[in-house]
């Protein structure tokens, strides 16, 4: 097999289940959840194998000319690869949530088909070798993910997917105007590891003007501050949606996007040089402390986990902008470690709210004797994000600080401690009302979901083993096939740094 | 000079498709005034192609796919605004 | 002066027709608007547009906004034209300023600007299988682009299946037998005239476009004189319908394909067949176009039922 | 035998200015009738001659029979589907008035 067939395959290996699945009649459980796993395995085998080819030194590249200057590009890089590697495993956990989350539920052939044509545009956005290819799949990605978040048609989530609709659509084509000046500037050339900018005599004014317009268009879906609206809203979709689109699809798809631009379209020392770093800088700390302090007030346990990505998110942003090789380090392991840890906490939500109809922080009292490993899994992820070491948000967040000390910016370091100390706010007071809060006389039984386990065990399994992860990836962050191995070979052989 | 004129033309077209977009009241009036704007930015292609003689075809394939795209968005957008009509009026028998 | 003229009434119509309140009116003016502009682009030497611009932009836009007219609610009085202005509207109007100061900056910039891909075009036709530039561009050159129009083309028709609500509207039933005779007698002459229209497009103004906007009128005639014609009760008819809505992009992609095979690579033609693979494409797009045009139109009609398509 | 051409040039551009005429006389009672008969009438009278001479004026000017005899065809059609189509309209205002008196 050539390498170029390989960035299609990963794209296919959702995408055509995907189309086949809208297909699949609303009964045929068995087949439609078959031939879900099946492809989830098939591309999480492909990006492993990728991913050791990578390793071996091998390229993956991909092209084909839609028109003089105008190409349609795919590659596997590094960069490319934790994010595919991402998606890849927690769309097979996912999958398998799903399943056991929408047992009996309508439309839900719809909702799969959708579920896999997301992931492919999350793979597709992650393989974009170019501006033009990006911002094809990151527009794909927003039309796959709309019935997602209305899918359960009832007028909340229909207004929240207005509302998603208006930010999404009106980002989608700022960032098209900002891709056409910069294509009007310089071309369209690949993305290349230290800009394509640099040395290409554009006046700053129109480099500040595309950069603007780039992170308008990326920072709705990366929900940087002014921008985030959508991002609580979005929280009527139903649990497995809401754990893909916070931990895996759109959000980190804003951010990767926000990594690529500033690394490999700027380039990090011509986009410090020209200053406009320092906007990301003061746009994600302003968006970190303000997310961590809304969370502290909602009362709901789904706002307050999405308020919590409003926060988290923008390390990525603050990690890149720092512009040196530690917060690079931290930024870069923060998309995975992110998105392992937001995932336990929204898969538990999504298991209290299924087992025991509990949306309330209120409710939640002494819930940790009901369900312990639900219990656990959402204190693993919670206290991973907090950064107790030695759970995986440490390492990110040590690196972060170590990026922010290398930097000399100490307003960032306050920034982080300060929204170390609201995370464990929000979150510490939720896990002692779990654990040792007084449990209600009675709990509500609105369905039995097992015999054996506290919930369905398709509900149970991959919350668990996410939390796992997140163990893990904190644990041995030092082994070469950890996140942080991976971004600091990335980033030794990609940036020089 | 008559292709000064129509690209003064055809800007004039967008602007008052615009200008109408942003006032229409009904769907109907928005969908036509985005096919006003439509027309403008077809002109707009078809002046640039006949800057100089023969006529550039590549502007012109454009404009003829773009008739048949515009007429696909108008009548899709008709069937939507039936649509909503035929809910509305279920929902006030 | 013929260019002023027609631009001042061009401009005047398209006024016209996003001021007056009423839809009927805004409707007609807006035919009228595309007849104009068809002639306008006759002057820019775009016969191809013009043609297409007349039979699509104005005939059938016209008959699916006329059809569609009569099921649509009337203007609201609540949201009543002329309604006071916020304080924002010196904000809108100032920014519809500044855009149409870039965009008159913009195309001055690009009139004196002369990039043109004639030459190419002109240097390849030879092998492009056909001998008028726009087909060859619209068929070989920039083939890709065709496919996927037609694409959209029935993606915009399943659409509108899906959104379908049968008509509640009776129509005046049609009486004495002259649309029937004048229609039986006109068709086999609209349908001569859509083929002399596809055959001429390899060498001349034509094509699929214009053909297939004339098959979609004659399919309508057919419909509006309630002449047995292309409906689903009549056996193999219903088949042959779904054949057709898919025939365009299927032989295309088809056709394209084996480009690939032949060494041409995707959507290309070796140049001693490229005439022979554009006429097939040509009458399955054409056959297409008709078909989905007149469909789209069917459903709008007032009176129309499921069932008949 | 050129000055028969410009003669015929030139007796072409006085039909067709007749023509034009006619049009234009039809433009008027379409505008300024106030029912839709009554408007039907004007258009398809005047107008019906109105082109019939612009379409005459051009067969003078024709460069070729085959040109010509286009033009005709052209003629033809045009009348046909005006007749028809003030037929289609006649009628649906005549059931309309049956219904609504």
């Amino acid at each position: 097999m050539s390498s170029s067939f390989w960035p299609l395959a990963v794209l296919m290996s959702s995408a055509l289940p995907g189309l086949v699945i809208f297909f699949i009649p609303e009964t045929r459980r068995t087949l439609r959840s078959l031939l879900n796993i099946g492809a989830a395995l098939v591309k999480l085998q492909l990006v492993v194998l990728l991913l050791l080819g990578l390793y071996a030194g091998e390229t993956y590249h991909w092209q084909w000319s839609l028109m003089p200057g105008l190409t349609l590009a795919l590659k596997v890089d590094a960069l490319a690869g934790l994010f595919l590697i991402l998606s890849a495993v927690l769309w097979l956990l996912t999958t398998l949530y799903a399943i056991g989350y929408l047992e009996h539920s309508p439309h839900r052939s719809r909702f799969f088909g959708f579920f896999s044509l997301c992931v492919s545009a999350t793979a597709g956005v992650a393989m974009s070798a170019n501006l033009f290819t990006f911002v094809i799949f990151y527009e794909l990605l927003t039309l796959a993910t709309w019935p997602l978040v209305v899918h359960r048609g009832t007028p909340q989530s229909l207004a929240a997917g207005r509302v998603y609709l208006r930010y999404t659509l009106i980002s989608g084509s700022v960032l098209l105007l900002g891709a056409v000046i910069l294509h009007g500037l310089v071309g369209t050339p690949d993305f290349v590891p230290g800009g394509y900018l640099a040395d290409q005599g554009v006046a700053t004014v129109w480099l500040w003007v595309v950069f603007v317009l780039l992170l308008i268009g990326l920072g709705v879906k990366a929900a940087l501050l002014p921008l985030h609206g959508w991002l609580p809203k979005a929280m009527v979709a139903p649990a497995p949606v809401s754990a893909l689109l916070h931990a895996v699809a759109v959000v980190k798809a804003g951010a990767f996007g926000i990594v690529r631009l500033v690394f490999e379209v700027y380039g990090i020392e011509f986009a410090s040089e020209i200053g406009v770093t320092d906007l990301l800088l003061v746009l994600a700390a302003a968006t970190i402390v303000y997310g961590s302090w809304r969370a502290l007030f909602e009362t709901d346990l789904k706002r307050r986990l999405a308020f919590s990505t409003v926060s988290q998110v923008s390390y990525v942003a603050l990690g890149v902008a720092l512009a040196g090789p530690f917060g690079a380090i931290g930024g870069l392991i923060h998309i995975v470690h992110q998105g392992v840890m937001k995932i336990t906490l929204f898969l538990s939500a999504g298991n209290y709210a299924e087992t025991l109809g509990i949306h309330k922080v209120s409710e939640m009292s002494g819930v940790g004797q009901r369900m312990p490993w639900t219990t656990a899994a959402f204190t693993l992820g919670a206290l991973g994000m907090i950064g107790f070491p030695p759970l995986a948000g440490f390492v990110s967040k040590w690196y972060l600080g170590l990026g922010a000390w290398e930097a000399g910016a100490n307003w960032v370091l306050a920034v982080l401690l300060v929204s170390g100390l609201l995370n464990a706010a929000y979150f510490l007071p939720l896990l002692y009302r779990a654990w040792f809060g007084p449990p209600p006389p009675a709990w509500p039984q609105p369905k039995t979901l097992s015999r054996v386990f506290e919930t369905h065990g398709l509900l149970l399994f991959p919350p668990l083993i996410t939390a796992m992860l997140v163990v893990l990836l904190g644990l041995f962050a030092g082994l070469n096939i950890a996140t942080l191995g991976w971004v600091q070979w990335l980033i030794h052989r990609e940036f020089g740094l | 000079m008559s292709g000064l004129i129509y690209s003064l033309c055809a800007l004039g077209l967008v602007m008052i498709g615009l200008y109408g977009l942003a006032r229409a009241h009904h769907g109907l009036q928005q969908l036509l005034a985005i096919n006003v704007m439509s027309a403008g930015v077809f002109m707009l292609l078809l002046t640039m192609a006949a800057r100089h003689p023969p006529a550039d075809a590549v502007p012109q394939a454009l404009v003829l796919t773009g008739i048949v795209v515009a007429i696909s968005a108008l009548a899709l957008g008709l069937a939507l605004l039936r649509r909503l009509a035929a809910e509305e009026a279920e929902s006030h028998d | 002066m013929l260019d002023a003229i027609l631009t001042l009434l061009i401009l005047a119509l398209a006024w016209h027709c996003v001021r007056t309140t009423d839809l009927f009116e805004a409707i007609v003016v807006f035919i009228a608007l595309g007849m104009l502009v068809a002639l306008a682009w006759t002057r820019l030497q775009a016969p191809d547009a013009a043609l297409a611009e007349a039979a699509i932009g104005a005939g059938l836009a016209g008959a699916l906004l006329l059809a569609s007219l009569r099921q649509m609610p009337e203007m609201s009085a609540t949201r009543a034209p002329g309604a006071k202005t916020t304080g924002l509207g010196w904000f809108w109007w100032g920014l519809w300023g500044a855009l149409g100061l870039a965009l008159v900056s913009g195309v001055a910039a690009i009139q004196t600007t002369s990039v043109s891909l004639m030459p190419q075009v002109q240097a390849h036709l030879s092998d492009s299988g056909v001998t008028h530039p726009v087909t060859a561009v619209l068929l070989n050159f920039r083939a890709l682009d065709t496919a996927l129009e037609l694409a959209v083309l029935l993606w915009a028709w399943m659409a509108q299946k899906q959104l379908f609500v049968p008509g509640r509207q009776t129509v005046y039933p049609l009486q004495g037998q002259v649309l029937k005779t004048a229609v039986k007698a006109l068709l086999p002459l609209m349908v001569l005239v859509a083929v002399y229209l596809l055959w001429r497009g390899s060498s001349a103004p034509g094509g699929a476009f214009q053909s297939g906007a004339v098959l979609a009128s004659a399919w309508l005639m057919l419909w509006l004189a309630q002449l047995p014609g292309l409906s689903r009760k009549q056996g193999g008819m219903r088949l042959g319908i779904q054949a057709g809505w898919l025939g365009g992009v299927t032989v295309f992609l088809l056709v394209g394909l084996l480009g690939v095979f032949q060494g041409a690579g995707f959507m290309g033609y070796p140049p001693d067949q490229a005439g022979a693979w554009i006429l097939l494409i040509e009458s399955a797009a054409a056959l297409s176009i008709g078909l989905l045009l007149a469909s789209m139109v069917l459903v709008s009609m007032p009176d129309f039922q499921e069932g008949t398509l | 035998m050129s000055w028969v051409m410009v003669g015929l040039d030139w007796l072409g551009a006085g039909v067709i200015a007749l023509g034009v005429g006619f049009f234009v006389a039809g433009t008027l009672g379409l505008l300024r009738f106030d029912q839709s008969i009554n408007r039907l009438h004007a258009l398809t009278k005047a107008d019906t001659l109105g082109l019939g001479l612009v379409v005459f004026g051009l067969v003078l000017q024709a460069p070729g029979l085959a040109v010509g005899l286009k033009l005709i065809i052209v003629w033809t059609l045009g009348l046909v589907s005006a007749a028809l189509v003030s037929h289609l309209i006649g009628q649906s205002l005549c059931s309309q008035r049956q219904e609504e008196p």
